[in-house]
């Protein structure tokens, strides 16, 4: 079925299609990681966000062309939702030459500029002052975007997102704190680790605190243009969305630490499954979107088969590129 | 204990110190329930209870400050910093009070406690998980710097580094954890500041520290079969470090290289090699060379990341340069 | 007249009289500070309390020998509140052999280890980590005591406060927060530099927050009292203290940014003034109110005295002392 | 200008920056309404206006932080840290983020920030308001460092390092900023990286940077009246820095000794001598000298902080030495 047909069937519900289908290439995107992670063809460590795929693709969709964002170690759903290149993006992970960013950053520093995608994060926290700094950029510049700092709730523990907070509070900065609310800092529960409440805490500063379930794709989609209308128009804001991590901290993580229970009340709040309900609720045809995850999936497939053929990054060129070349700026 | 890995020694001596002394107390981000990122603290949750062994929030600066503030009120606190990279956020905790207090205070208190920072590649965790930044402490008044090679190293210097009444930086390479090798039922204790000769030589002086002493006996060997004979320090200790051993072997060798997996420019090693070329100038019948990683950060994909870090290879090139 | 006369006359409020002697200890030391600091007689720079002597008084006050506490570059009313003997705090700000530390650390790092003093402290923010560790030493170790950390308002914009506060409420430390709110950062109102409020901060966090009037001796030491109850039966407080910086941020600086109004408005809110006609009216003579002055600053011009005649420290052995003497623990 | 002061200079680079490049901004506490706290900002935020004269909360850690966001959105931030001292709250901003960003993200972007930081004694300003940390920075691949001794230098290397496309971290000593100099109506654009001879000699290399060269050309005075020619190489930049200059001058003077105020123990001086020592060799007629401050905090007393700063007499003796 062509996507017109399946917007059609949807009844003009197209934004949700399109969340579903953001949805569905990170989900496919992540699921092939997984595996090529088992199988030891990525190097390093890689931290999933299967299960949290309704927040990137909730959030970049209130995005514009001139909007910014940085994002943290588990940024994979944010950038694919912002539209990397599937291609770059694999070769990176897989340390080729043609990866994004040339085999150098791996996973937890993907970037892309021309997206305006200031990078994912090795350092818990780190994102938020630099999207800070983007978002006075856009205000100093009046570029009429905004920036949007992702980070996880066990960053919320680093000085770095209080001092953010006041200085975008101070400056009325155009910015979204995006705060991936899943529960669990690494192996233990945030709870454990931090004990503020992310509301009051924005209400300190005299910044709105708006809460979504972040598993839900349209809600957050909803909360995310609210967001963005407020922080274009007005200042800083904060949106906390609440999900789920369906994989350990970072891949081979066996999770032990987690009772059974909650594993298994996430298969019910799966965001990709509720969404593919909910298309189906409007009237989709289950096979039509089975076509879409086959398509996804075959997508992927792709990209990982070109990365696997890509060449190496070469030392020599990659020595020489410390520092800006002389005469290129 | 044959065969007893680098970590597991990390563990037990941080176990041991905790039964020797109450005083000991561990802090860090997943080390308690967890047992710590690399499972150092293993096993010491249940041994010594959640008053003693501190799961804490990402909070390294507040962490680390707060060290020196227990230190300063009769506990001993063992910090572990879960990659080194991170140290970056608690640098003034470390550097302008830890450091500092005792000498600020005109000597009225020390400030007993351990930062353990675990540092180096091979993981291929790309360019904010790999550092080595050691120099940087080594050039602050205040700190000691330590960085074990082997598995008896691991636990008699961790052990000294937590009886030490001074703050001490603590380095561990990563790559390093998953090694066996022999820890004696009753290690010796360690001196802060000794080296150890690892191999004797003759023709040259290899002056090395962490990781990178493996690649150091590499290149010795590989030497050996071309009929050079390398003498291997292993200095263990940064700061302070062993001048009288490394210059002692000089004066026998007449040649020395050093060699660190650290960034060759302003690293540990340009301090040993100035040393050397100035306190055993006459010593010298070549120039002192230096191996460490080229200056860049740490790359993430595994074919430019093995060519980052120097290998036994760089170091035999090196020798053999200063044998020319 | 002698201190029981005095008592007897004030009608039993001792402790008023004793809060009053604190300050005027206080006011008698730093007035002799800022001329000594004008003749050149003191190296460096220095940073005066004079218009917070309520604070460190009252603060103080409620403390127990157990008890630590850690300072700022404005920390001189702390430590003298604290007992610290007047003679090596003259001699170290003087830079002299007999300084409490020997003449290394100045103004912005006296300390005082047999009183529980961990210094004041030349990086804005610093002291909060360091009291919330010493909390932790006496929770762990059962000492009794608790860890009171003085910061100024300008330090709210300090990760490191934002970070203890979390700790503090998650280890239920026993441990006071006391946020010495003047109204200035440097040059500049503190409210054009943080958007936050501490009581909803604090409050954020679970933790209580008391408010008070800190240049009102009498009621700064009870919400003291009241706050160092609740540090050592439940847990963190955060104890804000309105107060006034009649000086420059340092000696020297003209304070030319502030208006003539507030410069005014200062003499009226004077702490030792009001606990000096408060003490009047309670019926003690204004006589003997000024010879309580009067040997005060004889006690202030003996210790300045004192170290003009100290000997100068000595290098090498300053040189010795950077690690533990081997030998010495 | 004859008489211009060096602060004057720094002020006075400031306002031509912003005056070519709308995109310049300045970031610091206190450094608008009050001009900062050593008045290097003074009067821009009347010419150039709040959105580009900006006083931050003090959070030297999100500063940085936003310093690199802003530089990747299209800005050009200079950042004032009060105190050298103060950076150790700003390192992952520094390090972690500024000096990889470009390299992390394959060439994708540059980051032209530069972050001042006044270093040095001679204020009686105490430990944590006095160190010289430069060595740190200069280890660190991404990063430049430079460090102006001269008023015409504090001028032109702040302008090339505001026009810099990569992070810059640029030193100035507090003890000059009220040393008067000459500064040409048109001052030379300067090139990072690049030493000068400050003065002409033949006899030894004095190589140093900031204050230090002051104190440098003093002992070269002292030395012409023994007889003795030093030639003094003022580095300016230290990272990359100017090995062929000096290698240069030592190949002619065969003697070098390398001086600065930071703590000598894994100072620059470390570096510098190394690499002489390495590349060198052959011209060394003596060992390569090494002047810096002693392994201690930096004291608080003038009669403990004036022995503590090296000065002229001491790189005197360190030449005396180096010719016996
Ligand atoms: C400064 C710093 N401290 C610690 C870490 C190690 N670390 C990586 S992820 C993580 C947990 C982060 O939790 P959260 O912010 O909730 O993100 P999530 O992993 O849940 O997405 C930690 C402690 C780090 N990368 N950086
Ligand atoms: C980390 C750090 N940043 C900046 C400074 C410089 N500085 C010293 S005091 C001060 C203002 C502090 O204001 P506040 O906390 O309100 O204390 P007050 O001076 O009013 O007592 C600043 C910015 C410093 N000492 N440390
Ligand atoms: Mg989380
Ligand atoms: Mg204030």
């Amino acid at each position: 079925m062509n996507s017109r047909t399946a917007k059609k069937a949807i009844g003009g519900n197209s934004r949700l299609l399109d969340l579903h289908r953001t949805m569905l290439l990170i989900r496919a995107t992540e699921t092939a990681l997984s595996k090529l992670f088992a199988d030891g063809e990525i190097p390093g460590f890689i931290h999933l966000s299967l299960g949290q795929e309704a927040v990137a693709a909730g959030v970049c969709s209130a995005l514009g062309p001139a909007d910014t964002l940085a994002t943290t170690h588990r940024g994979h759903g944010h950038v694919i939702a912002r539209g990397i290149d599937l291609g770059g993006f694999f070769k990176e992970l897989m340390g080729r030459e043609g990866g994004q960013c040339k085999g150098r950053s791996g996973s937890m520093h993907v970037a892309d500029m021309g997206l305006g995608i200031l990078g994912a994060n090795g350092i818990v926290g780190a994102s938020v002052p630099l999207a800070l700094g983007s978002a006075l950029a856009h205000q100093t510049r009046a570029t009429g975007g905004i920036a949007v700092a992702f980070f996880g709730d066990g960053a919320m523990a680093e000085g770095a997102l209080h001092e953010a907070l006041n200085m975008a509070a101070l400056w009325s900065l155009p910015m979204i704190f995006v705060c991936e609310n899943n529960g669990w800092s690494e192996f233990s529960p945030t709870a454990r680790q931090f004990r503020g409440k992310l509301a009051n805490i924005a209400g300190a500063f005299g910044i709105r605190h708006i809460h979504v379930d972040g598993n839900d794709a349209e809600a957050t989609a909803d909360a995310a243009r609210e967001a963005a209308d407020h922080a274009r128009a007005t200042g800083p804001v904060v949106l906390e969305c609440m999900t789920t991590r369906f994989h350990g901290h970072f891949e081979g993580d066996p999770q032990k630490y987690r009772d059974s229970e909650e594993m298994a009340a996430m298969a019910a709040g799966d965001p990709v499954a509720r969404s593919r309900a909910r298309l189906i609720e409007l009237g989709m045809a289950a096979a039509d979107l089975d076509a879409i995850v086959s398509e996804t999936e075959a997508r992927v497939a792709a990209a990982v088969e070109a990365s696997r053929a890509d060449a190496l990054p070469d030392f020599d060129a990659t020595l020489a590129d410390v520092y800006t070349p002389m005469g290129a700026h | 204990m044959a065969d007893t890995r680098y970590i597991r020694a990390i563990n037990k001596a941080l176990a041991d110190a905790m039964d020797a002394d109450a005083s000991v107390v561990l802090m860090g981000e997943d080390i308690a329930d967890a047992g710590g990122s690399f499972k150092a603290t293993r096993g010491l949750l249940d041994r010594f209870g959640p008053a003693r062994v501190r799961d804490t929030p990402i909070s390294e600066g507040a962490i680390v400050g707060a060290a020196v503030g227990a230190a300063l009120g009769g506990l001993k606190p063992v910090v572990e910093i879960m990659f080194m990279d991170f140290v970056t956020l608690a640098m003034d905790a470390l550097v302008n009070q830890a450091a500092k207090s005792r000498f600020m205070f005109g000597g009225q208190a020390s400030v007993p406690m351990v930062v353990r920072l675990p540092h180096g590649g091979g993981l291929n965790a790309g360019p904010q998980h790999s550092q080595c930044l050691e120099a940087w402490f080594a050039h602050i008044p205040g700190l000691k710097v330590l960085c074990p090679a082997t598995v008896e190293d691991a636990y008699s210097l961790l052990r000294a580094a937590i009886d030490d009444p001074d703050p001490v930086v603590f380095v561990e390479n990563k790559a390093l954890y998953a090694m066996a090798g022999d820890l004696p039922e009753e290690p010796a204790r360690a001196s802060i500041g000794k080296a150890r000769i690892a191999r004797q030589g003759s023709d040259v002086t290899l002056v090395t520290y962490g990781a990178t002493l493996f690649n150091c006996l590499k290149a010795a060997d590989a030497l050996a079969s071309d009929g050079i004979s390398a003498e291997v320090v292993d200095l263990r200790s940064l700061q302070p470090w062993d001048k009288e051993t490394v210059l002692g072997s000089v004066a026998r060798t007449h040649r020395a290289v050093v060699a660190h997996e650290a960034v060759r420019s302003f690293g540990v090693g340009a301090e040993i090699a100035a040393v050397i070329g100035e306190e055993g100038f006459d010593d010298l019948d070549a120039p002192v060379g230096r191996v460490g990683a080229p200056f860049m950060p740490v790359p993430f994909a595994r074919s430019l990341e093995s060519r980052f870090i120097p290998d036994a290879a760089a170091i035999q090139a090196a020798v053999v340069a200063s044998l020319a």
